[in-house]
């Protein structure tokens, strides 16, 4: 009870534990090639793209679709540890969207450079995060309904900042700078930061002992506590890292679209988690791997991006997220279940096993 | 302490009874009167303080529209009462509803004769449909309904928009009884907020003095006990989903009456708000605890502050912040409710004999 | 777990960065005072104008609205569809599934990619998607907007539904003659900074110092985000603020079907006059049961059929955007480019009782 | 010894026949018989992972047998759910407490058969009525009106029995129910055990407390490896007898602390206290030393054992290790301070199920382990497997979770984890709690051989010959506060429980 368990109830929660581990060596079997799956069906949309899509296959389709996708990447990025601890945060979008009104407010009022203000808007971010870490943590309450609340909270507060009106007379230089290629190839130099924390988030979730940590406190965040992990200080700054994430995503997308507004990045915590969930990790906590939430980010923007030039709906295109969704968390549970009753009945047909 | 002799362990019993509870049965249902008395109160002082700036708020027309206003989301949010309960959540009313009312309309548009009982009675068999999908979904895959009902969310708002194609349907297409529905008073009263009336008091008896009401609270208060003591959990979260897509659907039709002119953005961003309706109305969002009425309340409240900060005239981008804040501050509070809860009933089993 | 440890080097991180940025910028950052105006200035007017050259076959026209559920501009894409169709021209409707700058943006490099020859489109915000378009531009796509403009440099041609000056003059006449010239009015707008909505309120108010007007007062602008419920609520909110209100004038279609349902439903209704910008197929209800008297709208189809025409005859180098430069769009008629590359559609149309069962949109 | 020779005096009531269950690749159950007459009260033994609670699960319909059949009354049973057990009149009470923590007692009670009144509604008042009725009878007082949360294990254990009470069953079947009952109230279930065999039912006896099987039982069977072993009559049996069959062979001596050198004051508690729990905790543990904290359950011994560790926080006094104070409220400190804690409750508190040995095994020692918090190479691997080694932990491979392995091995697991971070002070809470037999003396060697190296270790049990065999002093708690502490000379049955139910404190 000590978890909220409102989507962290695991089905059968704790009262059998032969039967759970049962299941759950079924659920790794599915995860375990989860990743593998993940990667193989980007490489597969990638190739029936290029083939038949027009356009596609082009250095500018290129930088448009990864130019696209980085705030989507840097979010999902502090989300899967975010996640792999058993907690949620939905308030990334309208984070982004108060540090981008934020960040239109400053340049618009205080005279400060414009350096200093993008540093700041980072650091808000964090303190933006930290109110979440603290009502998740100093509180104990369940992060999905704290961060429902700030979601409305700060996306409200976004509007408050700059109303309706738009800040956009940000130096050129700048606004170019964002959308700017690699010398030489169609990649948007954006990518770099994006790579780099890539990285550093990899590292820390797959190789320290930090990251040792989060997966402990996501399946059973007593267990970990006895063991020394500080699990609420450890969350406080994962949310903190999650709001300053927010701060830089904010930045870049003002500056990308040269327009600082309440409604920046509406809606996106969903795409967010969808990429998340998609990439095999697991909504309980726990279980996923980097690898597979960016493939799952690549996978998502191939395959909208094919589709939008392909000419489908806008609407088709929601639909398809939707599924997606459905489809990332529905099969590998069908698949281990599947796996669970070939295996029951081999065994029945074969009673006098070993 | 009957049964002690000379200070044997029998008084190990004693220690943790507490005789003044015999005097005031009822402890658990207590709590829940003490949230929804609260909620009563600070919908009192909000209706007094824009009284106070503006004496048109009370007026007749004034309730009127108010209690028209908040039908909708009152009906909602009890269906979504019932999922939280069961420590589900479901995040797809909004898109529910859309895909309703946008088909109650294309129902009129295609045989503008058909009563408007048989188009009420489609649009809930619609919403249950929908509901169903997403107990379906969620009882095949074992994943949380959060994440099933995202996914649901973006699946029926598309089909909405898809079918819609852009097309609006007005005032004009719908037969004027059905309109009237969304406009019609009864002494005074709006027929709609009659509707969500009658729709609170039904779920809110039923949840407490039924055994299937009574049972969605075991299974959100702890599920794995709920199956071990024989309750049929998928069974009951399922026809929780579709109860709750009936009720969507049913606000959907109510929304083409209310609103006759539609399109398939209709209801948008609404799951929000019915999960903070609830949440602000005292359903605890781990499941376990709540009730109808108090969800109903706090739809009550969070239509009332919209119109307040209207008739106030306060910046109306502070709204959604101060949705945003209502929530958190409604957790916050029942968190420290539930530990000062705890600490009193520890207080109780610690109590030397 | 020493969260503590790692906190402090978390917050040491962070302030290093901090300090290393700020002594990076303290010996002079990028300001707004001394960014200067350096936005991609000059536009348009590549090559000369060719007024008799033929308007093209087989061009690929795509319109792009706000958003693509959004029966306002399913009407006006129509209407492009309609004059695409007479030049024999390629029609593509696309746009996001709900109005953000973002997944416009999105589009637009969708469309630039496919080769278009031109992109009509109508702005979500006027400066976000400037870049994309520019991007299009250089690819080769004549870019049109209509209803929003953007930034004048990043578009040849803004077809604009009616002059700002047009809707204000119509307006305030008609709401002065429901009232009968005299009495408090308000104003139920869309969103507080949308940059039309602001200057035809504006203009209205000019309109309002008239000596004609003199006995008019306007109380309030309230804003209904062109959200149908918070219009509605909005106007209920006016109504209890302002017991003497006479009369309210709605410039938004959202906004001014919301007043009107409200009024049709309550006490009000014949008492207090509502006109404003709506369509006529959500209006008419009301106008027939005597909640309003007269509105007024441009024909969206219209302006989606100039747009085309505007945008084939860019594309077929009949115009560069310049001012003065003369087109003829089909059954609309020859139209002048103005300044800033702005094309007027025209005076708005007034709908009343007589008219308004001639209407379909 | 054919399973239903002795006392089968009359019909059998519920007979389980070949019944076969597994998980995934472990079989749980190999073709068990079983039967219950009617009057009888039948223990069920066998270490961890015997079987037993797999059974039991089968019983109460929660799990279905892959073969095998279930015979009621000679007529074949099918169980597709609890409801179905439940309809067919068997109640089980579980190891661990099943409550809904929001619903009020009654409730939890009568949960799907609550009385009725017009209209098919709950009727309230008769079921707090019945309620009271039922907690009468087990002579104990409950508000059913309050909500289960914040009931002591104690409490919802009584919930659980009145609720297996309320519905007149046929076949009770308890799952180690006592784990957490005071003595007196032991006492109470045996009675109402009994008088429902008066009156024809049948009662399966889960337990590992033998004392409590021979008083009661009258017919034992054992399982080993989810196999049936034997069912005699209780009267042809001895204790050892029972643990040789259970184990499948002999087992040398249980309590083997071997006295070694007493060093330095490792641990010093000081004027501990938590409002409401516990208050006034002071005492010492050396080095070589083996202090056993004895009490009932309840007594707060556990709460003292999570404040000094830092899990929770406390109130007032201090904690001193080796000398320097211990800064309160956090676990990370307190392994820094070379303590280590073995918890009560190793699924929730000990073991993070889900993850592999070797992550658990090194999850307490993983800072150590890294380079500037980068964890290199096999550095978590061959920790593990020195631990795992030396602690004899039976697993195919350490990358399996941990949630496959049995009791035994699982607690193993936990002793390798606080091992590896080569402690000065070990808490060890119930260190053999649910585990079997042959592991438990296994256990007990290694805790004397860790004092002979030096380590202080505070235990905690509440198994009396543990205590008395392991301990060099015995601390004694009750109501939460330290009220005998008696050396290895004064500590025996009689002191102890004397001064655990309170009667010490009064002298």
């Amino acid at each position: 009870m000590a978890h909220d368990s409102l989507y962290a109830a695991p089905p059968s929660a704790g009262t059998d534990t032969e039967q759970t581990a049962g299941r759950l060596t079924g659920l790794r079997a599915a995860f375990g090639s989860w990743d593998a799956a993940v990667v193989a069906a980007l490489v597969l949309a990638v190739l029936v793209a290029g083939v038949s899509v027009q356009n596609f296959a082009t250095g500018r389709n290129v930088q448009f679709l990864l130019l696209d996708l980085v705030p989507l990447a840097l979010l999902a990025l502090p989300m899967t540890l975010i996640v792999v601890t058993g907690e949620i945060d939905l308030s990334v979008a309208s984070t982004v969207g108060l540090c981008s009104t934020l960040m239109g407010q400053l340049w618009l009022s205080s005279g400060l450079s414009l350096e200093l203000i993008c540093v700041l808007v980072v650091l808000l971010g964090g303190v933006l995060g930290a109110v979440n870490g603290l009502f998740v943590t100093g509180f104990g309450l369940p992060s999905l309904a704290v961060t429902i609340g700030t979601l409305a909270l700060y996306r409200g507060l976004s509007f408050v900042v700059l109303g309706d009106q738009a800040v956009a007379d940000f130096p050129a230089s700048w606004t170019a700078a964002a959308v700017r290629n690699i010398p030489g190839t169609p990649i948007p130099a954006a990518v770099l930061p994006v790579l780099l924390l890539a990285l550093v988030f990899g590292v820390v979730l797959h190789a320290t002992t930090t990251g040792r940590a989060l997966y402990a406190m996501g399946n059973n965040d007593q267990a970990a506590t006895f063991a020394g992990v500080s699990v609420a200080r450890t969350k406080f700054w994962l949310f903190v890292a999650s709001g300053a994430v927010c701060g830089l995503v904010g930045v870049f997308w003002t500056l990308r679209y040269a327009s600082a507004r309440g409604d920046n990045a509406t809606g996106l915590e969903l795409t967010v988690v969808t990429a998340v969930l998609l990439g095999g990790v697991s909504i309980f906590g726990g279980r996923g791997a980097l690898l597979g939430v960016v493939a799952g980010v690549l996978l998502l923007g191939v395959l909208r991006n094919a589709l939008q030039l392909a000419d489908v709906d806008a609407n088709a295109l929601t639909i398809v997220t939707g599924a997606l969704l459905i489809a990332s968390v529905v099969l590998p549970n069908a698949v281990a279940d599947l796996r669970a009753r070939l295996h029951r009945r081999r065994q029945r047909a074969n009673p006098v096993a070993p | 302490m009957s049964l002690t002799d000379t200070g044997t362990p029998d008084d190990l019993a004693g220690r943790r009874s507490s005789g003044d509870d015999r005097r005031r049965p009822g402890f658990t249902e207590r709590l829940l009167a003490v949230r929804e008395l609260s909620l009563l109160l600070a919908l009192g002082a909000l209706v007094l303080v824009t009284t106070l700036r503006n004496d048109r708020f009370l007026s007749g027309q004034s309730v009127k529209d108010l209690l028209l206003g908040c039908a909708i989301l009152v009906i909602l949010a009890v269906g979504q009462t019932l999922v939280i309960v069961t420590r589900n959540v479901d995040l797809s009313v909004g898109s529910i509803l859309g895909l309703v009312a946008f088909c109650t309309g294309s129902l009129f548009l295609a045989a503008p004769g058909l009563p408007w009982p048989v188009a009420l009675l489609l649009g809930v068999a619609l919403g249950a449909l929908c509901g169903a999908v997403n107990g379906g979904l969620i009882a095949v895959a074992k994943v949380p309904a959060l994440v099933i009902t995202l996914g649901t969310l973006y699946a029926f708002r598309g089909i909405d928009y898809y079918w819609a194609a852009g097309r609006q349907i007005n005032a004009a297409d719908m037969p004027r009884s059905f309109l009237r529905l969304g406009n019609q008073t009864v002494l005074g009263v709006p027929v709609l907020f009659l509707i969500a009336v009658v729709v609170v008091a039904v779920v809110g008896y039923y949840l407490r003095a039924y055994r299937g009401g009574r049972e969605l609270y075991a299974i959100g208060s702890e599920p794995a006990a709920a199956r071990l003591s024989g309750i049929p959990v998928g069974r009951r979260v399922f026809a929780v989903f579709v109860a709750s897509g009936a009720l969507a659907g049913l606000a959907g039709v109510l929304y083409a009456a209310r609103f006759g002119t539609l399109d398939a953005a209709a209801g948008t961003g609404l799951e929000l708000q019915v999960v903070a309706a609830a949440v602000v109305g005292g359903v605890a969002i781990f499941g376990g605890s709540g009730s109808a009425y108090g969800a109903a309340l706090g739809a009550v409240l969070l239509t009332t502050i919209g119109s307040s900060l209207a008739v106030l005239r306060i910046d109306p981008f502070w709204q959604q912040a101060v949705v945003g804040a209502l929530i958190l501050a409604a957790i916050g509070l029942d968190r420290l409710l539930a530990l000062r809860t705890a600490a009193r009933l520890r207080g109780r089993s610690a109590r030397g004999a | 777990m020493s969260a503590h440890r790692r906190g402090f080097r978390f917050g040491a991180t962070g302030l290093a960065l901090a300090a290393l940025l700020l002594s990076a910028t303290a010996c002079g950052g990028t300001t707004r005072e001394n960014s200067g105006d350096d936005s991609g200035a000059g536009n348009q007017a590549n090559g000369a104008a060719n007024p008799d050259a033929q308007l093209k076959e087989g061009l690929k026209i795509a319109f792009l609205p706000k958003q693509v559920n959004n029966p306002y501009f399913t009407v006006s894409d129509n209407g492009g569809k309609t004059a695409v169709t007479e030049i024999k021209g390629e029609f593509k409707e696309v746009g996001p599934s709900e109005a953000s700058a973002s997944s416009q943006v999105s589009y637009i490099n969708t469309l630039s990619q496919q080769g278009m020859d031109v992109i009509v489109t109508s702005a979500n915000d006027p400066n976000a998607i400037c870049g994309a378009l520019n991007q299009a531009k250089a690819a080769g796509a004549k870019i049109v907007t209509f209803d929003s403009d953007t930034k004048p440099e990043c578009r040849q041609i803004f077809v604009n539904q009616v002059t700002a000056e047009g809707i204000a003059e119509n307006q305030v006449k008609l709401i002065s003659t429901q009232i009968g010239g005299a009495g408090e009015i308000a104003i139920l707008s869309a969103t507080a900074n949308a940059t039309n909505q602001n200057a035809w309120i504006e203009l209205m108010k000019k309109e309002l110092a008239k000596p004609e007007y003199s006995k008019i007062k306007l109380v309030t602008v309230a804003y209904g985000n062109d959200d149908d419920q918070k219009s509605f609520q909005e106007t209920q909110g006016l109504l209890q603020s302002y017991p003497n209100l006479k009369g309210i004038i709605s410039p938004t279609t959202v906004g001014v079907a919301a007043a009107a349902r409200y009024l049709s439903g309550s006490q009000y209704k014949g008492k207090v006059k509502l006109t404003g910008l709506g369509t006529p197929n959500q209006m008419r209800q009301y106008v027939k049961d005597g909640t309003v008297d007269a509105f007024a709208l441009w024909n969206p189809a219209d302006l989606g059929y100039l747009a085309a025409y505007a945008g084939a005859a860019l594309a077929s180098g009949q115009i560069t955007g310049a001012e003065g430069e003369k087109f003829t769009a089909g059954k609309l008629g020859e139209y002048t480019v103005g300044t800033d590359g702005v094309v007027v559609l025209g005076p708005p149309t007034v709908f009343d009782k007589n008219n308004i069962d001639q209407f379909d949109f | 010894m054919s399973p239903d020779s002795p006392g089968a005096d009359r019909a059998p009531l519920l007979v389980l026949e070949g019944v076969t269950k597994s998980f995934g690749a472990v079989a749980a159950l190999r073709g068990v018989h079983l039967a219950l007459h009617p009057g009888e009260a039948h223990a069920l033994v066998g270490e961890n992972g015997a079987g037993k609670s797999t059974l039991v699960k089968i019983l109460a319909g929660a799990h279905a047998p892959d073969a095998g059949r279930l015979a009621l009354d000679g007529r074949p049973l099918e169980l597709r759910g609890p409801a179905d057990a439940r309809a067919a009149g068997i109640a089980v009470i579980y190891q661990e407490p099943t409550l809904f923590p929001d619903l009020s007692v009654a409730e939890n009670i009568f949960m799907g058969r609550q009385p009725l009144r017009g209209l098919r509604r709950i009727d309230t008042a008769a079921m707090n009525r019945d309620a009271a009725r039922l907690f009468a009878r087990l002579g104990v007082r409950i508000d059913p009106t309050r909500p289960a949360r914040g009931l002591s294990i104690a409490d919802q254990q009584l919930v659980e029995i009145a609720k297996a009470l309320s519905f007149d069953a046929r076949i009770l079947v308890m799952d180690e129910p006592t784990a957490a009952l005071s003595g007196v109230e032991v006492e109470r279930l045996f009675g109402v055990a009994r008088s429902l065999c008066e009156r024809g039912a049948a009662v399966l006896f889960i337990s590992h407390r033998f004392d409590e099987v021979f008083d009661l039982c009258q017919r034992i069977t054992v399982l080993r490896d989810g196999a049936w072993v034997s069912t005699d009559r209780t009267s042809d049996l001895t204790v050892d007898a029972v643990v040789r069959r259970m184990v499948g062979r002999d087992v040398s001596s249980l309590y083997p602390k071997q006295d070694a050198p007493l060093r330095d004051t490792l641990l010093e508690v000081r004027g501990l206290g938590r409002a409401g729990v516990f208050s006034d905790v002071s005492f010492t543990v050396r080095g070589g030393e083996i202090v056993a904290l004895a009490g009932l359950v309840g007594a707060g011994r556990s709460e003292v054992a999570r404040a000094v560790f830092g899990v929770d926080r406390y109130d007032a006094g201090e904690v001193r290790v080796a000398g320097e104070p211990l800064p309160a409220g956090s676990p990370r400190r307190a392994i820094a301070a070379g303590l280590a804690l073995v918890p009560e409750d190793r699924r929730q508190q000990g073991l993070v199920m889900e993850l592999s040995v070797e992550r658990n095994a090194t999850l307490a020692r993983r800072r150590a382990l890294s380079r500037l918090g980068l964890l290199v190479g096999g550095a978590e691997r061959v920790e593990a497997q020195r631990w795992t080694r030396r602690l004899q932990v039976k697993t195919s491979r350490l990358s399996a979770a941990v949630a496959t392995l049995s009791g035994g091995n699982q607690q193993k697991v936990v002793l390798a984890k606080w091992l590896a971070t080569e402690p000065r002070i070990l808490i060890i809470d119930e260190p053999t709690r649910g585990i079997d037999v042959g592991t438990k003396a296994e256990v007990h060697r290694l805790l004397s051989q860790l004092a002979n190296e030096g380590l202080a270790i505070l235990m905690i049990s509440s198994e009396l010959p543990e205590v008395l065999g392991m301990a060099d002093r015995v601390l004694v708690m009750h109501e939460g506060r330290m009220v005998r502490e008696l050396s290895r000379a004064e500590a025996d049955e009689t002191s102890v429980m004397f001064a655990a139910t309170g009667q010490g404190a009064a002298a």
